[in-house]
C-alpha cells in the first residue's frame, strides 16, 4: 500500500464526551433527523462537561485517541449552572500544554452543542473528524516506546 | 518602602543568625525555622526551634536545598494554625510555593513570619552532597561577592526572575550593597509588627538596592526568555517528549520533592490510573510493544496539566531527579505559558484566587483566545 | 546523668490478658513504679511494630509490649504473629546498633498480677541502668 | 532434554530465544529490556512484534526498573507472557506473587547467572556502550565487576532460583560464543522445546559459580562494615539516613513495597500542632518534615525479610544514601531469623504470615 | 459467582433493524475476545419498549438469572427509565444495566450498514465491559422534617408564612426588628390593581399573629444553618438578648426585603439634609401621619417627582418606581388637588396589563408628565431637558425621589451564612432565573419578595406562594425525600483537605470536616454533575455510576 | 382515587408543565390537557431565551421529557376542555380528545411514515415558513416525538382519494387512519389553567405592511426563522426572495395602544433579536424604533445596555400610527416620527414587529367551558387582582401564567409555583377530614 493510500484509508477514532443535558440531546436531535454523521466518533456521555478531568482527556489521548472532542452546553446554559465554565477552564489548560509540548493540540476540541442544535451538531462531528483525518493518525499509535 | 541597614559582624549568615536570636530572645517570636547542618556534615535539614543557643550551628543561606521550606512548612501547618509565632527564614521561591500551599489550605501562615532574601541560588543537591565542603566554600565566595556564578548553580536559579522581594513578610535586601550590609526590609503589617517588636527601626533609603534588584531582574527576564524558549524547542512533538523523558526510571521522585505536588498519593501512582494486564497487552499488540516503565509521558504531561500553574520554578524536581533529566528546566516552561494564559503568577499574592477554582464568564483574552479558536473553526466550517 | 532519672515506659497490654494481669497488681495493691504508662489494646498482635518504634524514637525510654502466654490468645493465634513481629524488630535494631533491650515483650496473663508487678520493677530497674533514650536529644531523627 | 546451546554469544541467543518465541506464536507478547540504538536510551519493552526485538538487550548490565515490579502490573495474563528478569528481579516478583501482586500463570520465566549491574548514573551517560563489551569478558571469568553497584557486588543470589529457562553467563567463560539454555520446567521445555540449537540432557551445574560466589561473599563483608563508618546506633543510624529528603522513592521503586498508599505518607502521618509544640518542648529543636529516620526504620520493619537486594533504592536516592546496602545487611539478619529467602519459592510462605509454636522463647 | 450478562438488541422495526445488520451483531459477541470468564447472552426482539418487549425482558432477566443487562436501543433520554424499571421490576439493580444507542448513534446516522453495524458492535462491546465495572446503588429514603424557618417578618415572610402553616405544618418567622409587617406596613394605599387598599397589610399581621401553626420570633436573627433540604439544624438568636433557640426545619424562606438607596449618593442628586427632598417611604410616612408638608409646616404647592433615581448607577430599572410615584402623585392631589404635581420619567415603565389604566388614570388627575432625557437636582429645583427638547428649569417646593431599591443591608452576610450565591448586584440568585425562580443554589433555601430583585407588593406575595407551593410538593408532612444516587464521594485517605471542590460545588453539596481535615459530600445534597472530580488532581472523588474505571472502560472500547 | 387526589391541568406550555411536574412530586395524578400534537408550549419556538440567551430547548426538554415520562401525568394533547361540571373539589371535567390517527403507545418517533405522504402544507407550527406532510410532527425534537395526521388535509381522511402510505409505511402498525374523537370524563378535585396567550394581529394594523411585504415578520416568525432546527436551519432569509437581510428594522409596541396595555416582555425580546441578527449577521445594520423601554427585571437591564449602540441603533418612535412601512422597490422604507415629531426614514431589508401579547384565541371559549370570568382585556380573570393572583372567579379553578396577563417566563413559571401551592392547599381543605377537624375546631 502506498503512503497516500493509506492515507485515504485512514478512519480516524474521535471520542466524544458529550454532556447529557445539551450536546447528548442535540446527539439524539440530530439522529432523528438522520443527519449523516463520521463514524469515526464514539460517544461516552457524561452528565456534565465538568466531570471531564485532565487525567481523563490525557489518558484517551495517549491511549491512541486522534481526536478528543469534549462538548457540553453553550456558557450560561449549564444545567449545573456553571459547570462548563470551570470545564472551559481545565481545558484551556490542557490545550495549552498540549500545544507548549507541541503535541498536536488541535486534536483536542471543545465544543459547545446546545439540545436544539442537531445540524451543528453533525457540523462539529464532520467537521472535526474531517480535520483528524487530514492530521492523519495520532503519532503515538505507530510507536513502541511509549 | 522603608529598610533598616543592618552591618554584620560575621557576614550576612550572622546577621541573620543575630536577628533570629534576637526575635527569640525578645519574645517577638516563639520559634525558627531554619536549615541546619546535618551531623555528617554532609547536607541540611530544616529545624524548627525555640533555643537561641543552638542557633549558632543554623545555616540561614544554606547553600543548598535538599527540602523544599514549603513543605517542611505543609508539614508543621497542614493540620491548622497554632499560637506559636514562628520565623521562616526561606528563599522566595520556598515563599512562593509556601503562598501558593496556603491557597490550597496545606499551609496556614497566619502566625507564621515569612523571612525571605535575597536570593543567589542553590548549590543543586547531588553536587552538594558529592562534594559538601567545596560547595560550602563556593557559595560562601559566591555569597560574599553578592552574585550569582551561574555554572554554580541549578539552572533555573540562574534564569531565576523571583530571587527577590515577594510576598514574605520581612526581607533582607543583599543585592547590590557593598561590604557586610543588609538591608531588612518590613513586606507586610506582620513583617513590620515584628520589627517593631523587637525596636528595629526601618528609615533607610532602599532606592539604590531596588535599582540593582531591577536591573538583574531585567537581565534575567531576558535570560530566561531565551532559556525557556531552547526548552520548548526541544520538546516538540512525540520525539522531543520521548527524548525528554527517555531515561525516566519511573521513581516520580521529581512529584514527591515539588512542593506543589501536595497530593497525598499522586493520582499516577493510585489505584485508578493502573491499567489492566489485558488493556496493556493488547495496547502492546496494536503498537507493536509498550515501554516500561509505564505511562512516564503521560505522568509527566499530567502534572504539568496539574500544577504548572502553580509551579514556582524552585527546581526540586531536578535536584531529586536520579538520572538527571531537566524536570525543572521542562515545567518552568510550561510554568510561564500555562501561568500566563490566566495571567496568573504563581505565589504572587497570597489573595490571588486559583486560577481553577474561579472563572469568568466571558473569560481572560487567552483562555477566550483558546476556546474561541475552536468555535470560530467549526462555524467557518458550516 | 541526672541521678533522679525517672524513666518513661511505655506499655502496650493486651485486654485479655496483660492488662488484667495489671489491674490485678493493683487490686492487689502490689506496688510497681510509676514509669510504666499502660495502654490497653485487644491484642497485643494489633500492635505494628512500627508502633512500637514510633515510642522509641520518640523518647519513650522503654517499650514494653505485653500479651497472652502463646497458646492463650484470646483470638487462637494473634500473639504467635506479635512474637514474629517483634522478633524481626529486635533483629533490626540489633543489626543497627540500636539499643534493643529499650524493646520488651512479655507474656502476662490475667492472673499474673504479680508477675506484672516483677515485669515492670525489673525492666524499670533494667532500664534506669540504661539511662535516658538517646533519641530525646537527636534533633535529626 | 533440559538444555539447548546454541552458537552465539548468550545476549544474542537470548534476544534469538525471544525472536523464536514469539515467532512461533508461543507467547503473544514478551517483556525485556531494550536499548534504543539512536539515543542509548533504556527502557523495558512488552514487545509484540518480531520486529521490535531487534533493540532487545535482554541481558545488558542496566536494571531502569524492577522487571519484577512491572511483570506483576501485566498479571494474571490472559495470554501468554516471556519475560527476561534478572535473578533478583524474579525473587522480586515471586515475592509479589505471594502478596497477591501477581500471578505466574501463562509467564514463561527467563533469567540468567547475573554478573551485576551499574548504577544508573553511569548508565545515561552515551559513553556506556563502551563499556558493555568488556564486562560480559569480565562477568563470564566470573570477577567482581569493579563499578557495577555496591549491592550488585555483594549479589550471592546471582543463580536465578526456580526460573523456567536459566541462561549461563556469569562465571561461564563460554558465554561470549555459546548460549546455554537450561529448561527448568515442563512448561519451559514445552514453549522453548522447539529451538533450533544442540539439546542435550545437561543440567545448571551450580558448582562453576563457587568462586564468583566466594568473591561476592567477600565483597559483601566488606561492605557491611563499610556502613556507618564513624558511628554506631543512633548517631550511625543518623550518619546514614541524616541527609535523606523524605522523597521515598526508595519506597516508590522498591518492588516489595506494594503499598497503594504507604502508611507513611497517609494521614496517620500528619502531626497538630500541639504534637509538634510538646517534641519542641521537649527536644529544644525538631527536625521537619519529621519522621525522617522513622521512615526507614519503619520500612526495613515492614519489608526487610523480603528484600530481595535488587539496589534500585539506591539508584533513585537523590542523595546517594546507601540505602539498597542498608537493607540488604538488615534484610539478611530479619530473613536468617525464619531461615527465610526471599523468592526462593513461591510456595514458602511469608514468614509474617504464618508461625511456629515452639519459637523465639527467648523473646518473653 | 461468574457474570452472566443479558445483552438485547431492540430491532425498533426498521430503525436499527434494516439499518444494523441485527444477526452479525449477534454472532459477533459471543465470539469477543476477553470475555472468555463471562457468560454473554446476546439475543434481539421486535420492540423492546413495547409492553410485550418489556413483559419479554423481565421474564429474561429472572429466568436467565442475568447479573447485568445490556440493552442495545434507543436514546437513553427516551428509554433508559423505561429498561430502569424492567429491572426494578425484574429485580436486577438497575445500576448493573446499560443502555446502548445504536440507533441515534449508529443506524440513523451511518447510512452506510456495514459501518453502522460495526459501529453498534463497538458500542455494545464498550457497553459489556462498562457493566461489569458497574455497581450496585440503592436508593435512599431519608425522614424529614415539613417545618420551615422564614426570615424576615415583611409582606412576603408573613404571606410565605400563611400559605404554608397548617396542623402539620409548623412555620418559624424569624424578624429582625421588633415588629411584623415590614415598609409596607407603612403605605397608606396600594396600588389600584392591587385590588384592596394598604389594611390588607394589618390584616396580614393579625393573621400570623392570630395563626397558632406560625411562631413569631421577633428582635431574632439566623445565627446558623446546617443541613439540607427536609433536615436543616438552625440557631435563631435574639438581638437584643442571648437568647438561642435550637429548630430543625425542612426549609428555610428568605423573605429580607430591600432597602431604598441613597439617593444622595448619586451624582446629580447631592442635595442638603436641610432641602426639601425626600424618599418616596418619607412620604408614604407623611402620608400617613400628619400629611405630606414642608419642614416649615406647610403643604407644598407644587411638587417635582424624579424617577429612575440611581437606575444607571445600579445598572437595572427598579420595576415599580413609576406605579408607586403614580401613586404619591395621587397622594399629593388627594391632600390638595391644587397642588401642582410634575413627573420627569426616562422610560414609563408599565409592565403589567392593568398599569397603563392607572397611567391613564394618573393623566386625568392633572399630573404633568415629563419625558426628559437628562435631569438634575439643585435644592429643589430641577435641571432637565425634555427628549426632542432643550434644557430648561423649573423650580419646586418639594422634591421626591424614587430611589433605586436595593438589597437589604444584611443580605450579604445572611448569604455567608447559608453558603448561597449572590447574583451581580448584591440580591439573591436564584437556583435558575427562569425555570426556577424561587429556589437557590441550595436545594432547600428559598427567596421571596424584594430579596430576589426589585418587587412590589402583589409580586412579592405571589414568590411567597410560589415557595409554599414548591415547599408544598416538596416536603409533605409525614413524606420522604429520595436523594440522587449517582452522586461524588469522597475517598478519605487520599483526600488533602484543599477544598478545590467545595469551591467549584455549585450546590453546596460538599463540607470540610475540620476534625478529619477531609472534605465530605454530603450525598442528600449532591447532584451528580461530578464538577467536583474534574477539579480533585488527587483523584480522591468518585462519581458514583461515571467512576474513572467506568469511563476508561469506553475509552479503552472506543479505541480498540 | 378520590377527586381530591387529581388534578387538570389545561395547557402544556412552560407553566403548565411546571404546575403538572409539581404536583405530580406532590403524589397527585395530573390530566394535562394540551390543543396542540405536542407539549412545550411558546418556549420551544425560541432557540434561545432571554436575558441570559440560554438555550430554550436545553431548558425545556428536560421538563418536556419528565412530564412524559412521569407515570403520574397523563398527557392529552389534541385535546381540549369542552365543560366542567360539579364544583368545589369535586370537578368532572369534560375532555374532547381528538383523533391523531396515531396510536401513541405503538409508535416509536422513527419518521418513516412522513416520506411516503403525498400531501404537503404550510406548517402553521414553523409560522407558515415551512411545509409538513398530513402526517407530522411539527419539528425535529418535537415532544412527544409521535406524528399525528391532519384530518383535513389528509388525502383518505378528508375523502379525496384512498391512500394509505403511512399505514403501509409504518412497520409497527402505530397509524390508524380509522382514530375516532374521543369525549372523556376526569374526575378532578382542581383545575389549572395555564393556557398561555396569543399575538396581537398585525395585519390590523395596514400602515405596518404585516401580510403585505414578505419582509415584514412577526417574532414567532423570526424566531422559528432563527432557530437552527427552523425551517431554514437558522438562516436568515426573506421570504419569497431568499435575500439575506443587510438592514433590519425591530418595531416597537406594536398593539400596545389597541390592546391598552404594555406587554412588558417586547422589549427584551427585540433586543434579543437585535443580538442574535449581529451574532448571524455581523454586518447588518439593525435598527430599533421604540418608545418607552421596559426592561422591568434586575437583570434585564444589563442585557439592554449588552446590545445598545453595539447590536443595535436606538431610533425613538414617538407615534405608531404616524409609523409607516412600505416598499421602496428592492426593499422596505420605514417612515416614522422622531421624539422631535420630525419625520423621518430608513430604507431596511426587513422589518420585525414587536407585537403585543394578546388573549388566547381559544380563552373565550374555555371561559365559557370551566364558568370563569375574563378581565376587561380578555385575559382570564384572576379574584383580588395582584393580591391574590392565581385563584379565578371559580373556586377550585387557578390561573397561571401568560393565561392571565402578559408576563416573561419567569414570572408564568412563579405564577405556575403558587398555582400549585394554592391547589395543594385547597385539595387539602376539600378532604372531609379536614371538614371535620374545622367542624372540631369550631366546636371547640
Amino acid at each position: 500500500m502506498t503512503e497516500k493510500q493509506q492515507e485515504r484509508e485512514f478512519t480516524p477514532k474521535i471520542v466524544g464526551f458529550l454532556c447529557n443535558w445539551c450536546t447528548y440531546a442535540a446527539a439524539d436531535l440530530a439522529g432523528s433527523t438522520k443527519l449523516e454523521i463520521s463514524p469515526a466518533l464514539t460517544v461516552i456521555r457524561v452528565m456534565c462537561s465538568s466531570r471531564v478531568d485532565h487525567n481523563l482527556l490525557l489518558t484517551t489521548f495517549f491511549e491512541g485517541a486522534d481526536g478528543i472532542l469534549v462538548a457540553g452546553c453553550h456558557p450560561g446554559d449549564c444545567h449545573y449552572g456553571k459547570g462548563n465554565y470551570y470545564a472551559r477552564r481545565r481545558y484551556a489548560v490542557l490545550k495549552k500544554v498540549m500545544e507548549g509540548l507541541g503535541l498536536e493540540p488541535e486534536r483536542l476540541q471543545l465544543s459547545w452543542v446546545s439540545a436544539s442544535e442537531g445540524n451543528r451538531y453533525a457540523d462539529v462531528v464532520n467537521a472535526f473528524s474531517e480535520k483528524i483525518k487530514a492530521l492523519g493518525p495520532n503519532p503515538i499509535n505507530g510507536r513502541s516506546d511509549f | 518602602m522603608q529598610g533598616a541597614s543592618l552591618k554584620a559582624v560575621d557576614g550576612i549568615k550572622g546577621v541573620i543568625r543575630d536577628f533570629l536570636r534576637k526575635a527569640l530572645e525578645s519574645e517577638a517570636a516563639d520559634a525558627v525555622l531554619v536549615p541546619v547542618r546535618t551531623p555528617a556534615k554532609d547536607s541540611y535539614a530544616w529545624i524548627l526551634t525555640n533555643d537561641p543557643a543552638l542557633l549558632d550551628e543554623a545555616g540561614p543561606l544554606a547553600p543548598t536545598m535538599p527540602v523544599q521550606g514549603a513543605k517542611a512548612l505543609k508539614s508543621l501547618t497542614r493540620k491548622g494554625q497554632g499560637t506559636a509565632r514562628v520565623i521562616a527564614v526561606m528563599r522566595p521561591c520556598e515563599v512562593r510555593a509556601a503562598v501558593e500551599l496556603s491557597k490550597l489550605n496545606q499551609v496556614h501562615l497566619d502566625n507564621i513570619i515569612l523571612l525571605s532574601y535575597d536570593c543567589i541560588g542553590a548549590v543543586p543537591l547531588q553536587d552538594y552532597v558529592g562534594e559538601p565542603a567545596g560547595s560550602e566554600e563556593r557559595f560562601d565566595s559566591m555569597l560574599e561577592a553578592r552574585k550569582t556564578e551561574e555554572s554554580a548553580v541549578k539552572p533555573v536559579c540562574g534564569i531565576c526572575v523571583d530571587f527577590s522581594l515577594v510576598d514574605s513578610d520581612i526581607h533582607l535586601g543583599l543585592i547590590g550593597l557593598a561590604g557586610e550590609s543588609a538591608l531588612l526590609i518590613p513586606n507586610s503589617e506582620k513583617g513590620g509588627a515584628l520589627l517593631e517588636a523587637m525596636g528595629i527601626a526601618c528609615e533607610e533609603d532602599i532606592s539604590g538596592w531596588m535599582q540593582a534588584v531591577s536591573g538583574l531582574k531585567a537581565e534575567r527576564e531576558d535570560k530566561r526568555s531565551k532559556a525557556l524558549a531552547e526548552t520548548g524547542a526541544s520538546l516538540q512533538g512525540f520525539d522531543g517528549l520521548h527524548a525528554a523523558f527517555a531515561d525516566c526510571v519511573g521513581c516520580h521522585n521529581c512529584q514527591s520533592a515539588c512542593p506543589i505536588c501536595y497530593c497525598r498519593q499522586c493520582y499516577f501512582d493510585s489505584e485508578v490510573a493502573r491499567r489492566d494486564p489485558a488493556a496493556l497487552l493488547d495496547t502492546a499488540i496494536a503498537r507493536g510493544g509498550i515501554a516500561f516503565p509505564g505511562d512516564r509521558v503521560m505522568f509527566h504531561t499530567g502534572r504539568m496539566a496539574h500544577m504548572s500553574l502553580s509551579c514556582v520554578s524552585c527546581g526540586q524536581c531536578s535536584d531529586a531527579c536520579p538520572v538527571s533529566i531537566p524536570v525543572a528546566d521542562i515545567f518552568s516552561y510550561m510554568a510561564d505559558l500555562t501561568q500566563a494564559t490566566f495571567e496568573y503568577a504563581a505565589g504572587r499574592d497570597d489573595g490571588e484566587p486559583l486560577p481553577l477554582r474561579q472563572y469568568r464568564e466571558d473569560e481572560v483574552e487567552k483562555v477566550h483566545e483558546i476556546v474561541k479558536g475552536a468555535e470560530e473553526e467549526e462555524v467557518a466550517h458550516e | 546523668m541526672d541521678k533522679e532519672f525517672t524513666p518513661r515506659i511505655a506499655a502496650i497490654l493486651c485486654q485479655w490478658c496483660s492488662y488484667t494481669g495489671a489491674d490485678l497488681a493493683g487490686t492487689s495493691r502490689l506496688q510497681y513504679p510509676t514509669s510504666i504508662i499502660a495502654m490497653k489494646v485487644m491484642c497485643s498482635s494489633r500492635v505494628d511494630p512500627v508502633l512500637l518504634l514510633k515510642a522509641y524514637l520518640s523518647g519513650s525510654d522503654g517499650v514494653l509490649l505485653g500479651g497472652c502466654h502463646p497458646g492463650d490468645c484470646h483470638y487462637e493465634v494473634g500473639n504467635y504473629h506479635t512474637r514474629r513481629r517483634f522478633a524481626i524488630l529486635k533483629a533490626v535494631f540489633d543489626t543497627l546498633g540500636l539499643e534493643s533491650a529499650r524493646l520488651k515483650l512479655s507474656w502476662i496473663s490475667a492472673s499474673e498480677g504479680p508477675k506484672f508487678a516483677q515485669v515492670a520493677n525489673d525492666y524499670t530497674e533494667e532500664i534506669k541502668k540504661m539511662g535516658e533514650n538517646p533519641s530525646k536529644k537527636k534533633m535529626f531523627l | 532434554m533440559s538444555s539447548i546451546n546454541l552458537d552465539m554469544s548468550a545476549p544474542e541467543g537470548v534476544v534469538a530465544l525471544l525472536k523464536y518465541l514469539l515467532s512461533s506464536g508461543k507467547v503473544t507478547a514478551v517483556l525485556v529490556p531494550r536499548r534504543n540504538p539512536d539515543t542509548g536510551a533504556y527502557d523495558i519493552g512488552l514487545i509484540a512484534d518480531e520486529a521490535g526485538l531487534d533493540s532487545a538487550a535482554p541481558v545488558d548490565p542496566v536494571m531502569l526498573a524492577n522487571t519484577g515490579q512491572i511483570l506483576s502490573s501485566l498479571t494474571p495474563a490472559k495470554r501468554s507472557l516471556a519475560v527476561v528478569l534478572k535473578p533478583c528481579e524474579l525473587r522480586a516478583f515471586v515475592e509479589r506473587v505471594k502478596r497477591e501482586q501477581g500471578a505466574l500463570e501463562n509467564v514463561l520465566t527467563i533469567s540468567y547467572t547475573c554478573g551485576g549491574v551499574f548504577p544508573l548514573e553511569k548508565v545515561i551517560g552515551e559513553s556506556f556502550a563502551d563499556v558493555i563489551p568488556n564486562y560480559f569478558k569480565r562477568v563470564g571469568s566470573g570477577e567482581v565487576v569493579d563499578g557495577t553497584r555496591d549491592t550488585c557486588r555483594a549479589c550471592e543470589h546471582f543463580v536465578p532460583m526456580n526460573a523456567d529457562v536459566t541462561i549461563s553467563i556469569a562465571a561461564d567463560a563460554g558465554s561470549s560464543s555459546g548460549c546455554r539454555i537450561y529448561l527448568n520446567t515442563d512448561q519451559a521445555r514445552e514453549l522453548v522445546g522447539g529451538l533450533e540449537g544442540k539439546q542435550s540432557d545437561d543440567e545448571f551445574d551450580p558448582a562453576v559459580t563457587l568462586k564468583l560466589a566466594a568473591g561476592r561473599k567477600a565483597e559483601k563483608e566488606k561492605l557491611f562494615k563499610s556502613l556507618a563508618p564513624t558511628g554506631d546506633g543512633l548517631d550511625g543510624v543518623i550518619e546514614v539516613f541524616g541527609k535523606c529528603v523524605g522523597c521515598h522513592g526508595c519506597g516508590r521503586v522498591c518492588p516489595i513495597c506494594y503499598c497503594l498508599l504507604c502508611d507513611f505518607e497517609s494521614r496517620s502521618f500528619d502531626y497538630d500542632l500541639p504534637y509538634f509544640e510538646k517534641e519542641l518542648a521537649g527536644k529544644g529543636a525538631l527536625r521537619l518534615p519529621p519522621d525522617t529516620i522513622f521512615f526507614h526504620l519503619g520500612r526495613m520493619i515492614h519489608m526487610s525479610f523480603s528484600c530481595v537486594g535488587c539496589g534500585l533504592c539506591s539508584d533513585v536516592c537523590p542523595v546517594g544514601i546507601p540505602v539498597a546496602s542498608m537493607f540488604k545487611k538488615v534484610g539478611e539478619h530479619t530473613a536468617a531469623l525464619f531461615d527465610y529467602v526471599a523468592g526462593r519459592d513461591v510456595e514458602e510462605k511469608l514468614p509474617v504470615m504464618v508461625f511456629k509454636e515452639e519459637e523465639f522463647s527467648e523473646l518473653g | 459467582m461468574k457474570a452472566k450478562i443479558g445483552i438485547y438488541v431492540c430491532e425498533c422495526g426498521p430503525n436499527i433493524g434494516e439499518t444494523i445488520d441485527i444477526p452479525r451483531v449477534l454472532e459477533t459477541i459471543p465470539a469477543l475476545e476477553g470475555y472468555e470468564d463471562v457468560e454473554l447472552v446476546p439475543k434481539s426482539f421486535g420492540l423492546l419498549c413495547s409492553p410485550a418487549g418489556k413483559e419479554y425482558l423481565a421474564k429474561e432477566i429472572t429466568d436467565n438469572g442475568f447479573t447485568h443487562l445490556v440493552v442495545a436501543a434507543c436514546s437513553p433520554r427516551d428509554h433508559n427509565s423505561t429498561f430502569i424499571g424492567v429491572c426494578k421490576e425484574a429485580g436486577l439493580n438497575p445500576y448493573l444495566y446499560k443502555i446502548i444507542n445504536i440507533r441515534e448513534h449508529c443506524g440513523w446516522i451511518i447510512h452506510d450498514k456495514e459501518a453502522a453495524t460495526d459501529k453498534a458492535i463497538q458500542y455494545i462491546r464498550s457497553g459489556i465491559s462498562r457493566v461489569l465495572y458497574q455497581s450496585e446503588l440503592f436508593e435512599r429514603q431519608l425522614e424529614i422534617t415539613p417545618d420551615v424557618l422564614v426570615i424576615g417578618g415583611g409582606i412576603a415572610g408573613m404571606e410565605a408564612a400563611l400559605s404554608l402553616a397548617s396542623h402539620d405544618r409548623k412555620v418559624y418567622l424569624a424578624e429582625k426588628t421588633g415588629e411584623l409587617g415590614g415598609k409596607a406596613a407603612r403605605f397608606a394605599s396600594l396600588l389600584p390593581r392591587q385590588g384592596r387598599g394598604a389594611d390588607v397589610i394589618r390584616e396580614k399581621i393579625k393573621a400570623v399573629e392570630e395563626n397558632e401553626h406560625i411562631r413569631v420570633h421577633l428582635n431574632t436573627e439566623l445565627e446558623s444553618s446546617i443541613g439540607f433540604l427536609g433536615n436543616f439544624e438552625v440557631v435563631l438568636a435574639g438581638n437584643g438578648d442571648d437568647e438561642k433557640t435550637d429548630l430543625k426545619v425542612g426549609a428555610i424562606i428568605i423573605a429580607t426585603g430591600y432597602r431604598m438607596s441613597d439617593p444622595g449618593s448619586f451624582t446629580g442628586y447631592e442635595y442638603a439634609d436641610t432641602d426639601e427632598v425626600y424618599s418616596s417611604l418619607e412620604i408614604e410616612r407623611m402620608n400617613g401621619g400628619e400629611g405630606i408638608a414642608l419642614r416649615s409646616g406647610a403643604k407644598p404647592a407644587s411638587v417635582a417627582l424624579i424617577h429612575c433615581v440611581g437606575r444607571q448607577e445600579k445598572g437595572y430599572c427598579s420595576r415599580i418606581c413609576c406605579n408607586y410615584m403614580m401613586k404619591i402623585a395621587g397622594y399629593f392631589k388627594k391632600q390638595s388637588g391644587a397642588t401642582k404635581v410634575t413627573e420627569f420619567f426616562f422610560d414609563m415603565c408599565l409592565p403589567h396589563k392593568a398599569d397603563q389604566e392607572f397611567f391613564d388614570h394618573s393623566v386625568g388627575l392633572g399630573i404633568d408628565f415629563k419625558r426628559v432625557k437628562e435631569i438634575g437636582l439643585s435644592g429643589t429645583s430641577v435641571e432637565f431637558a425634555e427628549t426632542g427638547g432643550g434644557k430648561q428649569k423649573m423650580d419646586f417646593d418639594m422634591v421626591v425621589l424614587a430611589s433605586a431599591m436595593e438589597p437589604s443591608e444584611d443580605t450579604e452576610a445572611l448569604a455567608g451564612l447559608l453558603e448561597i450565591d449572590l447574583d451581580e448586584r448584591g440580591f439573591f440568585k436564584e437556583a435558575h432565573q427562569t425555570t426556577d425562580p424561587v429556589a437557590t443554589s441550595i436545594d432547600g433555601i428559598f427567596v421571596v419578595g424584594a430579596s430576589q430583585g426589585p418587587r412590589g407588593v402583589s409580586d412579592s406575595m405571589l414568590l411567597a406562594q410560589a415557595t409554599a407551593g414548591r415547599i408544598r410538593c416538596q416536603l409533605k408532612p409525614g413524606g420522604k425525600i429520595v436523594p440522587e444516587v449517582k452522586v461524588s464521594e469522597i475517598m478519605e485517605a487520599y483526600c488533602t483537605g484543599c477544598r478545590t471542590c467545595l469551591e467549584v460545588c455549585g450546590y453546596g453539596a460538599i463540607y470540610f470536616d475540620d476534625q478529619k481535615g477531609i472534605s465530605i459530600v454530603n450525598e442528600a445534597v449532591c447532584r451528580g454533575c461530578g464538577n467536583c472530580f474534574g477539579s480533585c488532581p488527587s483523584g480522591a472523588l468518585r462519581t458514583k455510576h461515571f467512576t474513572n474505571k467506568q469511563l476508561y472502560r469506553e475509552v479503552t472500547e472506543a479505541l480498540k | 382515587m378520590s377527586h381530591h387526589e387529581s388534578v387538570v391541568v389545561v395547557g402544556a406550555g412552560l407553566a403548565g408543565m411546571k404546575a403538572s411536574l409539581m404536583l405530580a412530586h406532590a403524589g397527585k395524578k395530573v390530566h394535562l390537557v394540551e390543543t396542540l400534537p405536542i407539549i412545550g408550549g411558546a418556549t420551544i419556538k425560541n432557540e434561545e431565551s432571554f436575558p441570559n440567551l440560554e438555550c430554550s430547548t436545553c431548558l425545556v426538554a428536560p421538563i418536556q421529557q419528565e412530564v412524559l415520562q412521569s407515570p403520574d401525568i397523563e398527557t392529552m394533547t389534541l385535546s381540549a376542555v369542552e365543560k366542567i361540571e360539579g364544583d368545589k373539589g369535586n370537578f368532572t371535567v369534560t375532555v374532547r380528545k381528538a383523533a391523531r390517527y396515531v396510536k401513541i403507545a405503538d409508535c416509536i418517533g422513527c419518521g418513516m411514515c412522513y416520506e411516503p405522504c403525498p400531501v404537503s402544507v404550510a406548517n402553521e407550527w414553523e409560522e407558515n415558513l415551512g411545509e409538513r406532510k398530513a402526517i407530522y410532527v411539527p419539528c425535529a425534537g418535537s415532544l412527544p416525538n409521535v406524528p399525528a395526521v391532519d384530518k383535513e388535509h389528509c388525502l383518505k381522511l378528508s375523502g379525496k382519494q384512498e391512500c394509505n402510505a403511512c399505514v403501509e409505511a409504518c412497520m409497527f402498525g402505530a397509524v390508524d387512519l380509522d382514530d375516532k374523537d374521543e369525549t372523556v370524563n376526569i374526575e378532578a378535585g382542581a383545575v389549572i389553567v395555564a393556557t398561555g396567550s396569543g399575538m396581537f394581529d398585525a395585519s390590523s394594523l395596514p400602515n405596518l405592511g404585516y401580510g403585505k411585504f414578505p419582509g415584514v415578520y412577526t417574532p414567532f416568525e423570526f424566531e422559528r426563522l432563527f432557530a437552527s432546527n427552523g425551517p431554514t436551519l437558522g438562516e436568515i432569509t426573506i421570504r419569497d426572495t431568499g435575500k439575506v437581510p443587510a438592514k433590519i428594522a425591530i418595531i416597537h409596541c406594536v398593539g400596545r395602544k389597541e390592546q391598552g396595555y404594555c406587554s412588558g416582555v417586547c422589549c427584551m425580546y427585540s433586543f434579543k433579536f437585535a443580538h442574535f441578527l449581529k451574532k448571524k449577521l455581523p454586518e447588518a445594520s439593525v435598527y430599533n424604533l421604540h418608545s418607552d423601554i421596559c426592561v422591568p427585571d434586575k437583570s434585564y437591564q444589563k442585557f439592554f445596555d449588552g446590545v445598545k449602540g453595539t447590536h443595535t441603533e436606538m431610533l425613538y418612535n414617538s407615534s405608531m400610527e404616524d409609523l409607516k412601512v412600505s416598499s421602496n422597490g428592492a426593499g422596505l422604507k420605514v417612515v416614522y416620527l422622531d421624539e422631535a415629531g420630525a419625520e423621518r426614514e430608513i430604507d431596511v431589508d426587513m422589518v420585525i414587529l414587536s407585537v403585543a401579547m394578546v388573549p388566547d384565541e381559544g380563552a373565550l371559549g374555555l371561559a365559557e367551558a370551566l364558568g370563569i370570568e375574563r378581565d376587561a382585556r380578555g385575559f382570564f380573570k384572576v379574584l383580588d387582582e395582584g393580591i391574590v393572583s392565581v385563584e379565578s372567579s371559580r373556586e377550585g379553578i387557578f390561573i397561571a401564567g401568560t393565561a392571565e396577563g402578559p408576563k416573561d417566563s419567569q414570572s408564568s413559571v412563579i405564577q405556575a409555583e403558587a398555582a400549585v401551592g394554592q391547589v395543594l392547599a385547597f385539595l387539602e381543605s376539600c378532604r372531609p377530614e379536614a371538614a371535620e377537624a374545622l367542624a372540631e375546631d369550631l366546636k371547640a
